[in-house]
């Protein structure tokens, strides 16, 4: 029983920071069309900016004989999301902005360039070694469940994710830009014919998206390293939440989110060796099933 | 009836393509063997990127997922050299397409249905499933170890070519250069015919407008399938061809990544063209070996040079330098 | 207070307006008829700025708009209802007019003209618009799509109103509601250039008819006129 | 004999009916032309008789045969070919290509990829021999997308006609072509179309066009057929007058006398 809580636990635990990830990523995609194969190395940049900043603080803090607390650290660790919302704030009026005009070959072809650039560029600021802000996790301890330990780290990612979820519903369902969201990505000749500037509402969608994608790589790295290439593979990951939930759709990312990670800890416990495998085939079965995802619409 | 220009002519075709091969055939024995063993990894890719562009500048679907046919034509060589123990490189290559046709016949069937960025994200998934099995069944895969598969076992043309004795990696560099050569050579014509054939217009016209193309009676996602097929096998006889070249094979080659690789080249080359492909497949080549050999930071400068590419040569190599030529051509009328 | 001076719109490599010049005088209803094609819509576009116009002006309140993007004519009170309404789908019927209430009040507050209130014109206009707010635009049908397009475009508090074939599609009924509303949008000062391929019911409505073909403007002038002019009904029939 | 028949067919768009109830039928060899206000569901009519939308209820048959669960292709090689009220022809393909390419598909041979598609002097001939036959020689290895409109127009019709259809719909085959050339190419595409003795179903807008090629005229009003007859039933036809130009008497038709009354859109 205790074992299933903690796997339920753990499969919420990754399901946060996935849907951060792939709500990010969905959000890009719905308001301006644009798939961004570099939103994984946003995701890992968040991660790393994150992991450095607090360990920065930590030492710096150590050496001057200062205890920054579990506080004081969990403040930082957004740092990193806000890094990424800036870098994304330059990128889309300077490198995307151009190719809107051309087929989306082309804007898919920069993201990718994007990504080889930002993979190299995280290797050469923060070097090759995993970066981890594991000292927020041992400050936090463990609480007890049944008989098992469970890391109280772990229930404020979860936390996080449920607020995330709570909070990007409302924003975009319940503010005035969200309001102005929406209208830009159903129609955005219409939305510009009421006033509204097309072009900074982009740049605000793709900021917010990478904004997403940052937290997601932030809340992770107590708990476990960035490493190189962690963006890579989460990228891929987040294509099946997407692919399984609909592209586009905030909901879509949440049940995505919740399917992929729930498979893999199901797929660690009983089907290691093809985990992944079952998963992408999943995604396959539900694109064919319903080519615009569960919640997609065409 | 005047016959006017209806499509290049074949002649036009060899006397701009037997230059080149001549030219090619007597290099090796100026360039030493790295640098054959270089524009043999050249070729080899073109091939990829050929039939890669069958799909993106034919038919104007945009796979993210070429790695898999690649991968697949690569790991059949390897696993039927190492674990079945055939030496004969034709046989080999055969097994390599048989697999690469069966992946692609089964991924394209899911695939066709789909276009534009679903097309790109769903050929992208699917690879992946490929890349998490070969990683996990290492027991016919090797893991992220690969598989092995060394050239001096084989023999080449059924076993007319075997390299065994003194300087044999050296022969086996020059001779498997021609062989690839003379693939490559075979590859550009049967592409060159398909892309000219009735079949190649209607992917054509399937690219150019998909709706009238049904209405001229083309069935629109059966022509798709096929041409995935094609473009599939010629990407796996590039992966089979690639392997006894580089030793080995591994997950590497099933990774999305070498599929953006792939749309990298043929981007760099041109898609709108028949030669960008090739041109940019052997660019891209050199272009790694030398980033990757000048700075650990290779994929930045890579990923500089795609980024600038796309803002600035939309067209590509071949295509910009087509654009240019037909800018100069009406003002050499004029002063002439 | 709308002057279109020669203007020369493509779409892609294809030459859709051909020096096209046109007035719309402050109150007044101008009518701007042709067939399908014949460039009504590319006209409205170029105004509002969906289409790069390249050559000739756009004179606005006495003020250059032709290379100004779209928001910022809405800004300068222009209101639009195009063709296929642009009502968002996904959005409620109040947000869609949410959206237009917001760049209206900012409009009526740097006007100075604090006691307008741009929500109860549109709905002076569309009292019927009020009953279907929590409607999903969706949801709406035809008739009812165009009431919310331009009590939207109402919402902004415009001086100048555009719209592409307000009658299209409308059951007879509805026609004269629509020609009533037209009437009622005049009286509240806003000036109205309306494109529409049927001749008889733009001189029902309009002060003042242009006729276009093959994007070029072949008569203006008083309705009436136009009904006994050779070119213009020859040009509308085929 | 009627090569095509429609039996209560029906297609809505939420509250529009597009196509509501319409029994047409079109008898081998007739030229026919559609006419109605925009809106009147002439297109949609087309567009669900040749799959391009999925007919709602009711059934199409063609030569006595039920096709209505066939799709766009299964409908092309029984015979039945269209054009397109917005051109609708392959952008970057050279006139000649654009017609060959519906030669080589109405032969089968688009399966042929051993085969080079310039060398087949059989097609190549038909395809210069058609672009000829609708004034396009002179452009016949320009790319469609670089045609004036006119001959995009014309091309557009090529391309149907070149599938050698049994039944043949023309979607306002001169809508945004100049009215200098309108005659020009109308007149082109009749004798083409006459000549080969194929049945046509044409949507135009110009009764002076309609009156002079027509054998019969079927007038749609708000998704039905409202009205249908020879060309003089229909000029006599004052409910028809009605609809048409808002205004009544024969005398509408004229085009030298002109609408006086009020209109009524519908």
């Amino acid at each position: 029983m205790e074992i299933l809580i903690v796997q339920i636990l753990n499969s919420i635990f990754q399901a946060a920071s996935l849907f951060l990830l792939a709500a990010g990523l969905s959000l890009i995609y719905g308001v301006m069309r644009i798939v961004n194969l570099a939103h994984g190395n946003f995701y890992a940049f968040g991660a790393y900016v994150s992991a450095w900043t607090v360990g920065a603080a930590v030492a710096l803090a150590a050496s001057r004989g200062i205890n920054l607390g579990v506080a004081g650290q969990l403040v930082l660790l957004p740092l990193g999301a806000l890094a990424v919302a800036a870098l994304g704030a330059i990128v889309e009026p300077t490198l995307l902005r151009p190719l809107y005009r051309r087929p989306e070959e082309y804007i898919l072809l920069i993201t990718f360039g994007l990504l080889m650039v930002l993979e190299d560029v995280i290797r050469l600021v923060f070097g090759g070694t995993p970066l981890t802000a594991g000292s927020i996790m041992d400050a936090m301890g463990s609480i007890p469940i049944g008989g098992l330990l469970y890391p109280a780290y772990n229930l404020v990612v979860v936390g996080v994710g449920v607020v995330a979820a709570i909070g990007l519903w409302l924003f975009v369902y319940r503010t005035r830009f969200g309001v102005i969201l929406r209208a830009t990505s159903q129609d955005r000749r219409m939305a510009a014919a009421l006033g509204l500037n097309v072009g900074r509402v982009y740049i605000q969608a793709f900021a917010i998206g990478c904004f997403l994608a940052g937290l997601g790589g932030a809340v992770v790295v107590p708990a476990q390293a960035a490493v190189l290439g962690m963006g890579v593979d989460a990228l891929v990951q987040a294509f099946v939440v997407i692919v399984i939930g609909g592209l586009g759709s905030l909901e879509g990312a949440l049940v995505g989110a919740l399917i992929v990670s729930a498979v893999r800890t199901a797929g660690v416990q009983f089907f290691a060796e093809i985990e992944l495998a079952v998963l992408y085939l999943i995604a396959v079965a539900v694109l064919l099933w319903r080519p615009t995802g569960l919640f997609g619409r065409a | 009836m005047p016959t006017a220009r209806t499509g290049p002519s074949f002649l036009w075709l060899l006397a701009g393509g037997v230059p080149v091969v001549v030219v090619l055939a007597v290099l090796p024995p100026f360039i030493g063997v790295y640098q054959t063993q270089q524009l043999t990894y050249g070729l080899a890719f073109a091939i990829a990127a050929l039939g890669f562009n069958l799909l993106l500048g034919y038919t104007g679907l945009l796979s993210f997922g070429h790695s898999a046919y690649f991968g697949a034509g690569a790991y059949a060589v390897a696993f039927i050299i190492q674990r079945l123990h055939v030496h004969s490189l034709e046989l080999c290559i055969l097994g390599a397409m048989l697999g690469a046709m069966l992946v692609s016949a089964l991924f394209g069937y899911a695939c066709v249905r789909h276009t534009r960025i679903f097309f790109g994200i769903l050929t992208l998934a699917l690879s992946q499933v490929l890349y998490s099995l070969a990683l996990k069944f290492f027991w016919v895969t090797g893991g992220t170890d690969g598989l092995r598969a060394s050239w001096n076992g084989l023999t080449l043309l059924g076993g007319l070519i075997d390299f065994k004795g003194s300087g044999a990696y050296r022969r086996f560099v020059v001779s498997y250069y021609y062989y690839v050569l003379g693939l490559f050579v075979v590859a550009v014509l049967i592409m060159w015919v398909i892309v000219h054939s009735p079949f190649g217009k209607a992917l054509q016209a399937i690219r150019d407008n998909e709706t009238r193309a049904g209405f001229v009676g083309i069935r629109v996602r059966r022509y798709r399938w096929i041409a995935f097929i094609i473009s599939g096998l010629f990407t796996g006889l590039a992966g089979a061809l690639w392997v006894p070249l580089n030793g080995l094979t591994t997950p590497e080659v099933l990774y999305w990544p070498f599929s953006g690789e792939i749309v990298f080249m043929t981007v760099l080359g041109g898609f709108r063209t028949f030669f960008g492909p090739i041109i940019g497949a052997v660019t891209f080549n050199y272009l790694k070996v030398y980033a990757v050999a000048s700075s650990q930071y290779w994929q930045l400068v890579l990923g500089t040079v795609l980024v600038v590419l796309v803002m600035l040569l939309p067209a590509g190599i071949v295509g910009t330098l087509g654009q240019l030529a037909n800018k100069l051509r009406p003002k050499q009328l004029q002063q002439g | 207070m709308l002057e279109v001076k020669a203007i020369d719109t493509y779409r892609g490599s294809a030459h859709i307006l051909n020096g096209v010049s046109l007035e719309v005088g402050s109150e007044e209803v101008v009518c701007l008829v042709g067939r399908n094609g014949a460039g009504k819509t590319t006209t409205i576009e170029s105004i509002m700025g969906f289409l790069p116009v390249s050559g000739g002006d756009i004179v606005f309140n006495g003020e250059s708009i032709a290379r100004l993007p779209p928001h910022e004519r809405a800004r300068r009170g222009i209101g639009f209802s195009p063709e296929d309404c642009g009502v968002f789908p996904e959005l409620s019927v109040d947000e869609n007019l949410m959206i237009g209430r917001w760049l209206g009040e900012e409009i009526v507050r740097k006007r100075g003209e604090l006691r307008r209130d741009p929500q109860d014109q549109a709905f002076a206009v569309f009292p019927e618009v009020r009953s279907l707010l929590a409607r999903q635009g969706l949801h709406l049908s035809g008739g009812q799509r165009k009431m919310v397009a331009v009590a939207r475009a109402m919402m902004l508090s415009p001086t100048l109103l555009l719209l592409d074939e307000a009658f299209e599609g409308l059951a007879p009924v509805v026609v004269n509601r629509f020609t009533e509303a037209v009437l009622k949008i005049k009286t509240l000062g806003v000036s109205i250039l309306m494109a529409e391929s049927h001749v008889a019911a733009a001189a029902r409505i309009g002060d003042r008819l242009y006729a276009i073909d093959r994007g070029e403007i072949i008569f203006h002038g008083p309705p009436q006129a136009a009904l006994s002019d050779e070119r213009v009904v020859r040009a509308l029939r085929g | 004999m009627a090569i095509l028949q429609t039996i209560e067919l029906k297609r809505y768009f939420g509250d529009t009916r597009a196509v509501d109830n319409v029994n047409l039928s079109v008898n081998e060899g007739e030229f026919v032309s559609l006419v109605g206000p925009n809106g009147a569901g002439k297109t949609s009519l087309i567009n669900v008789i040749t799959a391009h939308l999925k007919a709602g209820s009711g059934k199409i048959l063609f030569q006595g045969r039920d096709i209505t669960d066939l799709s766009v292709t299964e409908r092309v090689r029984l015979g039945i070919a269209r054009s397109f009220q917005l051109v609708n022809v392959f952008d970057d393909l050279s006139a000649f290509d654009n017609v060959a390419l519906a030669i080589f598909s109405r032969e089968g041979k688009t399966a042929h990829l051993s085969a080079l598609a310039h060398r087949d002097h059989a097609v190549i001939a038909e395809a210069d021999d058609i672009l000829s036959q609708f004034g396009l020689a002179a452009k016949r290895d320009d790319n469609a997308r670089d045609l004036s409109q006119g001959e995009r127009k014309l091309l557009d019709v090529a391309l149907a006609y070149a599938l050698k259809p049994k039944l043949l719909f023309l979607d306002e085959p001169t809508s945004g072509v100049s009215t200098r050339n309108k005659a020009a190419i109308m007149d082109t595409i009749a004798s083409v179309v006459r000549g080969r003795g194929i049945t046509a179903v044409i949507v135009e807008h110009d009764m002076d066009v309609v009156f002079k090629y027509s054998d019969r005229i079927v007038v749609m009003a708000q998704g039905t057929v409202m009205a249908q007859g020879t060309p003089d039933e229909i000029r006599s036809n004052e409910q028809v007058a009605m609809a048409l130009l808002g205004t009544s008497g024969p005398a509408a038709f004229d085009q030298h006398s002109l609408p006086q009354s009020g209109p009524q859109k519908g």
